[in-house]
């Protein structure tokens, strides 16, 4: 699984992407995220306003109770302000 | 058409190339954002020296296509075009070109709001200014959802 | 600004001009109105080879420049133009060009319109299409006078 | 008094501009357009339909019942379609 991490989110994390294994008790974003969460602190501080930032899933746009499966493009990001 | 590039763009020549040998069309609607030189931070406003906009490549190609289909499909367009920057910019700077042309002017426009409104909420790029305070994350404006909202409708793509 | 004129122009090298060395504008919207290749003639499409532009000089001038004043006064405007161009016309032609920078994109879409939808209604031009039925005197559309009618209000020049 | 013809108003009066002493008796552009009715056959083509078309009374739009007087520039058109 692929996840690629955006804007502000990015910097905190201190990656732009990276290639994981999916654990096999994550079954959606909500939970890949509280297993992300758990791997340091640049991903808590990515992911302390989970209210506010939006998840992808190969390239559409899912809510958190989404679920993902090896082989899926996850990303994070900020609110966007493109245009 | 859709075009994600670092590159600047020429707003006549992308209009004459956009409505070249279409004879049908009664006018074209543009909007073309530009950087600005001064941002709010903390609520007040602050000189903004340049902006770097970074975006998704591929999801960025995917919605803006997804985008136009549905402005094609909510308006009678005979073209219509979405150009978006990413890299390092300053102020004066074009930053984005959205053009649609139609027979009729009030379906241009409207469909040239929507896609700056969907621009604005959904496209996944976000800005970088660069000010005297360092680096600051350009936030989402409430007058851009509210902007964005009045075309919501169940067919509309994406979330 | 306004311009009347019989020459071409590039909508390009007008929007840098009218942008040039003002970092406050976020965005610029424009229209440009073409020459369409048919016609509603007593109610059947015909095929239109060319189009004569007639205009009243000097009241033509006036009124662009008090709609511009208008616009100005109703939106935050950095910079305005219109180009109206007169004369002989054909199909593809560029007829008009209307733009509006601000540092709110929506107050430039309004501007825009605005301008456009006056325009149809109130600017002393006169179109004269070459069809296979002759010249044909292009008439006043019901929509372009409710298009007109919802900026009507006390302050509005001219009737 | 210049007066202008602009459009098929032009062509049916043959003329797109003239110049004419006001008339004593014509205080209004009621009053001028029905004096000028009188001079001819092409006149009375151009304004058949009053109710549509339009005047101007130095370069603005005038009501019917605006006065007229010696020196101003007065025109009369059909509904315009600029833009």
């Amino acid at each position: 699984m692929k996840i690629l991490y955006f804007a502000w989110m990015r910097q905190r994390i201190g990656l732009s992407s990276e290639t994981v294994e999916l654990p096999a008790d994550v079954a959606t974003v909500d939970g890949l995220i509280d297993w992300l969460i758990g791997r340091g602190e640049g991903y808590g501080a990515a992911f302390e306003k989970r209210d506010v930032i939006r998840a992808a899933v190969n390239q559409d746009y899912v809510p958190f109770d989404h679920p993902v499966a090896d082989g899926d493009e996850i990303a994070f990001f900020p609110p966007v302000t493109g245009g | 058409m859709i075009r994600v590039q670092e590159d600047d763009f020429d707003i006549g020549v992308e209009i004459a190339a956009l409505t070249a040998e279409k004879t049908t069309i009664g006018g074209v609607a543009t909007f073309t954002g530009l950087v600005r030189d001064m941002a709010p931070v903390d609520g007040a406003d602050q000189p903004v020296s340049a902006m770097t906009l970074e975006h998704y490549p591929g999801m960025t190609e995917k919605k803006l296509g997804e985008i136009e289909a549905e402005a094609n499909r909510r308006w009678p367009l005979d073209a219509s075009l979405i150009i978006h920057r990413y890299g390092r910019l300053e102020p004066g700077d074009q930053i984005v070109l959205v053009a649609c042309a139609s027979a009729h002017r009030q379906a241009a426009f409207d469909a040239c709001q929507f896609l700056m409104d969907w621009l604005k909420t959904d496209a996944p790029f976000w800005k970088l200014e660069d000010t005297d305070a360092g680096g600051v994350w350009v936030e989402t404006r409430a007058t851009d959802d509210a902007a964005a909202a009045r075309w919501k409708r169940e067919s509309e793509p994406g979330e």
